[in-house]
């Protein structure tokens, strides 16, 4: 891990707005049996070139949080109840189709976790980059075609001039997750969303995509929203991570925190199953897994969702939901056995 | 580089919740498309009638009344009368037995012989396929009236004598209607395979040392099923119509046999003075041929796992 | 009426005391009617007086546009080849024959300058010759003069066996001999009392020479005029499409008198009979319409509108039932309904009498055929002095089911008849068409009543009248018990029409069933009689055998005649039409005009 | 690509020949005879039929009556009608420029309605506009088409006597007047087949885009904030096109092949009508003349389908 990533806080102190700030969103999809509230009451902020990432097990809103914040979730069945999600300081959540339309792609990019499907079939990787281009800069049909290549040299794929011209299933899984991108950041985003980029892709590959992202980072400038299931990926590449479980942020802060001094017991779980090769030898127990399973959204138990596999659980903690508090500078949690932190 | 962590087991829903068979599953999709379940009902409605229908209405069939020529519909004859004084809604309910026998067995025929060439075809690789296909487009350029001819002149006389003129004139009616109503079927249940057997999931079924039978039977065939049912509902209602066109040029039943198809053309040049003649078994075509898409829609919805309701 | 009488009455009128239209009634009080009536005038000298026309004849032209509506399109222009009267009547728009048959049998002349009668020589005493003066200053449409030439042509032409002409009967038996430029004579080898077949109506169009000698016999098919017609009628060629439409417009030097009236003729093809009529009665998109065969409950509606009317024109065609005298199902020695078996049930006469009292030819004629079937009991009908005044028919079920009990025919457990175990069931075929299922379906019910049991058969008309050999379903074979069908009468003698139930012509396997007495139907008398007929020059002898030959066959119950089939057409109100039913629609098309 | 093509032509002509052995063997079978209305008429004597039955050679065995009927094919020479002895191509483009009109008409009106209209129903599932569009497919071919042929002319050629039932091939007025009448005229067979067709595919393109719809790249288009409108045409619909072009171009066969009822019904003199005429009077020529040419384009239409599908999905290689 490069030496800039870990510094903490190290967004720059001049502009203290964060570039990306959820508040309080809330979105739920009518289904036959009723209305599952996927993301109930979220909050999660990005500053400029800074990599946040949001952790959570498969079904705890995380993806549709990220695809909310560009509206690409649809809507029927899905709805946003309630929240704002301020860009810049501007709230998204009551942009008309048209205004949408112009941060999508130009002001945040967005990288699918699919490679395999999320490129259309029938037209060269070229022209399908070249159509964000030509659509946000308005640049001709010529020059938006060696933007293309400029941007697949510029995630590593060989000789594009060439490659440019070739169709997507003439592309791996792994080139085809760099030119979505390629895509994604063509027109130079500020915030890039990645919804589990690697996850269809195996290990060797991701590490690639990984990197790939980081340097991207580096060289552009822009925030990095990161959503994974897999910790390894957070430690790799988060500078500040949210944890999130069954529609809720249960716990948020610095990479170097939550790995060293973990609040919430589900984000202890999380960390305790992960299989560790450096004690592997010395320990032989079994490894660790939470016990229970996550929540039905349809209708969420009442007070902390967590409570029922939660190793601590108190009364209380059935009573009220509890709220997301700072019990140390930059690191929040919502339980209820840590008293707030009174700077 | 850590691997990651294996999520607990996957958001099932609580015990709570009946365990849900696929047939079950299916009716319920199936329950909402409202159309679909309006059609069953009216389309039973329309067996039932067909089928109790002459044993309820007692006119006989061929009756031959001239003095009630050409009534309109009336207590005595709800559908009114032909030109021969013969009551229409005993003809309809009669007719639509053979009407409805045909088109469902032509559907049979045309079904099961194009699913097998299909899928012959479709898992086969080279020779085989082009062989099939050059058949399938053969019997399309064939044309369909004179092989009728034919095949009535050829085998009317012995089958007659096994089975009766009747029974034997309705086999080559549908061996004829269903003959030409496959390479359809055919080229959909090879175009199905053809996608189908690249999926992951047959290359897991053929990996688990699933013979290649099974795999057409078990795992390709079920996910073709839903275009071949919207075909095969299609073909119900094409065979009706072609019964209809056949009686037309009297190849099909005996004349003195109604069924929809020849009640319409008899009563197609009476269309501006006697109207109600040509529309009940017109309408009759029309109801049995639109309830029995609309149920193959709901069918297909229901069966079809990707479409999401 | 004797003889003497008949001779006394020519004789007035040869003196002029008798009127010739006072003749013909009282001929036809005697069942000699008009065709035979006025035969009688020219073979006893009483010249006819010109044919006068029916109604005044506009003296103006310039009529615009007649249009004719054929369901079955003329599909060639050859009449030597025409296959049926949609040919022969689109060959007579461009066409003509010496003379024409008039609906009340005169003989009107057309390219002859007279009709040859004995007063002016033209008839020869024996019968054995006829003399055609022809009309002089004729022109074909492209110029050429019409000569004696072209009638000798006429003649080589189709009676040469490699053409295979249709009208080869007609030729082949007699000897064309060129007289002068404008005259010739037809020889006979015997004396031949109906003279006037060659050259004359349906079968005496004639072809230029000069467009056809090169493409005599074989080559006949390839001439070009074939579909380019060059005749000498009231209507030049001027477009053709096989089966769908057919034009010609007038012809300026036409030799009649201010005709023709209209100055295009378009004859539109395709389409079904009642399309036809609608296309007529109802929105009058056309002036005339061929060959009307529909209900006529539905003709009846359509001309209430009251644009157009129905003509009815009595001929010689006949609907009528055949009952089989063979065994079509067994085959004996190699051949089913051969000579040497018999109808096991049909051959008892009882069974034959019964079938015909369940034929209700009433309601055949009352909802059915309408004025387009009326009902007879004769298979005889016209021209009306060969119509036998002693059959008659009855429609009794009561009666039939007497007939049957009385001949020992049980009853079965299913209601059917049997006896020593032989069941009444048989087998009812005809050809595909709206009435005649509907007459099956008549019939069917009415022998249920009587405990016959009937399974009926239609089969498309193309394999039904087709002569291939190896198709049993063609109606010379008769491979059915009960046979219906119309047969129809071109001429206005019966000669030829009668020849279908005389012993030498029975269809048999071995002149591959092309004899025309379909029945099988053997009787000594009526052979007799025919010979007979066929050199009878005493027209009243003549009639009387004719009428013999109808008793014997109608008799016999083997044929039932059901109804007549007399010609049926569709015409605009406004329409002045000439028909006859002893020639083409198109017969007297000059004569046509629309009312001032 | 291009050997691809050479190799399916090359396979064709061998089908062509066998498809043209049975059909030959079958029509040769059939029942049947041209000389249908010299039967009834006593005056012909039956010589005279069996002289022109063997001057066409319908007494040889079927195989001789093939290889003549091939060798003068080959020369050019379709043979010529029995039934109206004119040369068989000469009757067949006569009709052509009928069948071409109306039927090819009515595949356009039905292209003209099934596009926008499935793609609108697919594009806003269970909408009214969908719930609409779908039932009236429904109906549409549910409904036969000699029914609605009747009903059509029974309400505006009989009753209201707006439009003419009768086609004619052979409109004398010319200029402007010519093109009202033709289109007065062939107004209602083209709306009976072509709402027929176009029912039928409207379903077809609805479903065929509601497949593509919920694809992943569909959702990668609108996040590259493309306007709907271009998501839809170019991502949805274009790769929905796929298969609605391939069924579309199987179908064209049928344009040569005419709708006989339809024209049956309004007495259109096209190629239907012909053939149907030829059956019904077994008039061998005509009718191997138009089943050969009909299977020629069966067969290329496959061809031209296969071509297009590779020409539209790159996924597709020949190798």
């Amino acid at each position: 891990m490069s030496e800039a990533l870990l510094a903490p806080s190290a967004a720059p102190a001049r502009d203290t707005t964060p570039l990306l700030d959820i508040r309080g969103l809330k979105v739920h999809f009518k289904t036959d049996d009723g209305m599952v509230r996927a993301v109930d009451g979220v909050d999660i902020t990005a500053n400029r070139a800074e990599t946040v990432c949001v952790v959570g097990e498969s079904g705890c809103g995380k993806t549709v949080t990220a695809k909310t914040v560009l509206k690409l979730i649809d809507m029927p069945p899905g709805r946003i109840v309630a929240g704002e999600i301020r860009f810049e300081g501007r709230d998204l959540v009551p942009l008309p189709p048209a205004e949408m339309r112009k941060i999508r792609a130009k002001q945040i990019g967005f990288v699918f976790q699919e490679p395999m499907t999320s490129l259309n079939p029938v037209y060269t990787v070229g022209q399908q980059i070249a159509e964000t281009v030509r659509q946000h800069e308005g640049l001709s049909r010529r020059a938006a075609l060696d933007r293309a290549a400029e941007m697949l040299r510029l995630v590593n794929i060989p000789n594009p001039q060439r490659r440019v011209q070739d169709y997507p299933h003439q592309f791996s899984g792994g080139m085809r997750q760099r030119v979505m991108i390629a895509m994604a950041l063509s027109c130079n985003p500020k915030l890039l969303i990645a919804d589990e980029p690697t996850t269809a892709l195996d290990v060797t590959i991701q590490a690639q995509i990984l990197d790939l992202l980081d340097e991207m980072k580096q060289r552009l400038g822009m925030a990095v929203l990161l959503i994974t299931h897999a910790m390894g990926v957070v430690a790799e590449v988060a500078q500040r991570v949210v944890v999130m479980y069954a529609g809720k942020v249960v716990e948020e802060a610095t990479v170097e925190a939550l790995f060293a001094t973990p609040r919430h017991p589900y984000t202890q779980g999380l960390i305790r199953s992960i299989p560790r090769i450096d004690r592997a030898a010395s320990v032989h127990a079994r490894l660790e897994a939470i016990p229970g399973t996550v929540p039905s959204l349809l209708n969420p138990p009442v007070g902390c969702r967590f409570a029922a596999r939660c190793r601590h659980a108190m009364p209380d903690c059935v009573a009220a939901e509890p709220p997301l508090r700072e019990v140390a500078p930059g690191h929040k949690v919502a339980c209820i056995l840590y008293p707030e932190h009174r700077p | 580089m850590a691997g990651s962590t294996l999520a607990s087991a996957t958001a099932s829903p609580a015990a709570a919740r009946p365990r849900v068979t696929p047939g079950a599953e299916a009716w319920r999709r199936f329950r909402k498309h409202r159309l679909a379940v309006v059609s069953l009902v009216l389309l039973s409605g329309i067996v039932l009638a067909v089928l109790v229908g002459p044993l309820v209405w007692t006119l006989p069939v061929d009756e031959i009344d001239f003095s009630a020529q050409l009534q309109s519909p009336s207590w005595a004859h709800p559908f009114g009368t032909d030109d021969l004084g013969q009551d229409i809604l005993a003809r309809v309910l009669h007719g639509g037995r053979i009407s409805l026998a045909v088109g469902v067995a032509a559907m049979l025929v045309a079904v099961c012989v194009g699913v097998l060439v299909g899928a012959i075809a479709g898992m086969s690789r080279g020779r085989v396929d082009a062989a099939l296909m050059w058949l399938t487009d053969l019997f399309l350029s064939l044309p369909e009236l004179p092989l009728l001819l034919l095949i009535i002149y050829l085998f009317r006389d012995g089958l007659g004598q096994i089975v009766g003129p009747e029974a034997g004139v309705f086999i080559m009616i549908v061996a004829v209607i269903g003959g030409f109503r496959w390479m359809p079927v055919a080229r959909l249940v090879r175009a199905q395979f053809f996608s189908l057997r690249e999926k992951e999931f047959v290359e897991a079924a053929r990996a688990l040392g699933a013979s290649r039978p099974r795999l057409v039977v078990r795992h390709i065939l079920p996910n073709a099923l839903g275009p071949v049912i919207v075909a095969a509902t299609i073909d119900v209602a094409a065979a009706i119509i072609a019964e209809s066109t056949l009686s037309f040029l009297g190849l099909g039943f005996p004349p003195d046999i109604p069924t929809w198809g020849r009640l319409l053309f008899d009563a197609k040049d009476n269309l501006d003075f006697a109207p109600h003649w040509a529309i009940f078994p017109g309408l009759a075509i029309f109801l049995t041929v639109l309830t029995i898409n609309f149920i193959g829609d709901g069918l297909r919805d229901a069966l079809d796992p990707r479409r999401v309701l | 009426m004797t003889e003497d009488d008949l001779r006394q009455m020519i004789g007035r009128v040869q003196r002029g005391t008798l009127t010739r239209r006072g003749f013909v009634r009282r001929m036809a009080a005697v069942g000699l009617t008009a065709p035979m009536a006025t035969q009688l005038l020219a073979i006893a000298g009483a010249a006819p007086a010109a044919a006068q026309t029916a109604s005044a004849y506009p003296s103006r032209r310039g009529g615009g546009a007649l249009k004719v509506l054929y369901w079955q399109g003329a599909t060639l222009l050859n009449p030597h080849f025409a296959v049926g009267t949609k040919d022969q009547d689109g060959s007579r728009a461009f066409y003509e024959p010496l003379a024409g048959w008039a609906q009340d049998g005169t003989l009107e002349p057309i390219l002859a300058a007279e009709i040859p009668s004995r007063e002016n020589g033209g008839l020869a005493a024996d019968g054995r010759s006829v003399t055609w003066k022809l009309k002089r200053g004729v022109k074909w449409h492209d110029g050429q003069d019409f000569t004696a030439d072209d009638a000798v042509f006429n003649w080589e032409y189709a009676k040469d066996p490699a053409t295979a002409s249709v009208t080869t009967g007609s030729y082949r038996d007699v000897n064309v001999v060129k007289v002068d430029d404008y005259t010739v004579r037809v020889e006979f080898q015997k004396p031949t009392p109906f003279w006037a077949d060659a050259f004359v109506g349906s079968r005496g169009m004639m072809i230029p020479k000069h467009l056809f000698k090169d493409y005599m016999g074989a080559k006949s098919r390839e001439a070009p005029a074939n579909l380019r017609p060059v005749g000498t009628s009231g209507y030049k060629f001027s477009e053709f499409q096989p089966g769908d439409m057919l034009r010609g417009e007038a012809n300026a030097s036409y030799h009649m008198p201010n005709r023709p009236f209209f100055d295009t003729l378009e004859v539109k093809g395709g389409g079904d009979a009642v399309s036809a009529a609608r296309a007529v009665l109802q929105t009058g998109e056309f002036d005339y319409a061929w060959n009307m065969q529909v209900e006529d409950a539905i003709l009846k509606r359509l001309e209430a509108n009251g644009r157009g009317k129905v003509n009815i024109v009595p001929g010689g065609g006949i609907e009528f039932i055949q009952l089989h005298t063979r065994d079509p199902w067994n085959e004996v020695n190699g051949e089913r309904a051969s000579l040497d078996s018999t109808h096991p049930t049909l051959s008892d006469p009882k069974v034959r009498e019964a079938l015909s009292l369940l034929c209700d030819r009433n309601a055949l004629e009352q909802f059915i055929y309408g004025r387009g079937g009326p009902a007879t009991a004769n298979f005889l009908n016209n021209p009306p002095r060969f119509r036998s005044p002693n059959t008659k028919f009855e429609f009794n079920i009561a009666k039939a089911n007497e007939i049957l009990d009385a001949a020992g025919y049980t009853r079965g457990a299913d209601g059917i008849r049997a006896k020593d175990g032989k069941r009444l069931k048989f087998v009812y075929q005809t050809s595909i068409n709206t009435p005649r299922q509907r007459t099956q379906a008549v019939i069917k019910q009415a022998a249920q009543r009587a405990g016959i049991d009937i399974e009926v058969k239609a089969v498309t008309a193309s394999v039904f009248f087709s002569s291939d050999v190896a198709n049993p379903d063609t109606y010379t074979k008769f491979f059915s018990d009960i046979q219906m069908y119309t047969t129809t009468m071109p001429q206005a003698d019966p000669q030829l029409f009668m020849n279908q139930y005389v012993s030498w012509e029975m269809s048999t396997k071995a002149n591959s069933w092309q004899g025309r007495n379909i029945i099988r139907w053997k009787s000594d008398e009526y052979d007799a009689a025919y010979r007979a007929a066929e050199g009878e020059l005493d027209p009243v002898k003549r009639a009387a055998l004719f009428i013999r030959m109808n008793d014997l066959i109608v008799g016999s119950n083997h044929v039932i005649p059901l109804v007549g089939r007399p010609t049926v057409s569709a015409s605009l109100n406004t329409l002045t039409h000439k028909l006859s039913a002893w020639d083409l629609t198109f017969g007297f098309l000059h004569d046509w005009h629309r009312a001032a | 690509m291009t050997n691809y093509v050479v190799r399916r032509l090359l396979i064709a002509i061998p089908s062509l020949l066998g498809i043209s052995v049975i059909l030959f063997t079958v029509l040769a079978l059939a029942p049947g005879d041209p000389f249908e209305e010299l039967a009834t008429n006593p005056a012909i004597p039956p010589d005279v039929r069996a002289a022109l039955r063997a001057s066409l050679g319908l007494d040889d065995p079927v195989w001789t009556r093939y290889f003549s009927w091939l060798t003068a094919m080959l020369r050019g020479d379709w043979g010529y009608s029995f039934v109206s002895r004119v040369n068989v191509d000469q009757l067949i483009l006569a009709r052509l420029p009928t069948t071409l009109a109306i039927i090819g008409a009515s595949q356009v009106l039905a292209l003209a309605i099934a596009l926008p209209v499935g793609v609108m129903a697919a594009t806003r599932p269970y909408s009214v506009f969908d719930q609409v569009a779908n039932t009236l497919a429904f109906i549409g071919f549910s409904l036969p088409t000699f029914f609605t042929g009747l009903l059509l002319i029974l309400l505006f050629s009989i009753t209201l006597d707006w439009l003419p039932f009768v086609y004619r091939a052979d409109l004398t007025s010319t200029g402007w007047t010519w093109w009202g009448e033709q289109i007065r005229q062939s107004i209602m067979p083209v709306a009976v087949l072509g709402l027929f067709q176009g029912a039928a595919w409207t379903r077809f393109v609805r479903s065929a885009v509601l497949d593509v719809i919920r694809l992943d790249h569909v959702t990668t288009a609108r996040a590259k904030g493309l306007p709907e409108g271009s998501v839809t045409l170019r991502h949805v619909v274009r790769n929905a096109l796929i298969p609605v072009v391939t069924l579309v171009a199987l179908q064209m066969p049928t344009v040569f092949g005419g709708a006989i009822v339809t024209e049956q019904i309004f007495r259109v003199p096209g190629i239907g009508s012909l053939l149907i005429s030829a059956i019904l009077a077994n008039d061998t020529p005509v009718i191997m003349a138009v089943t050969f040419v009909f299977a020629g384009l069966v067969i290329f239409f496959n061809l031209l389908a296969d071509v297009i599908y590779g020409w539209l999905d790159p996924r597709i290689s020949y190798s």
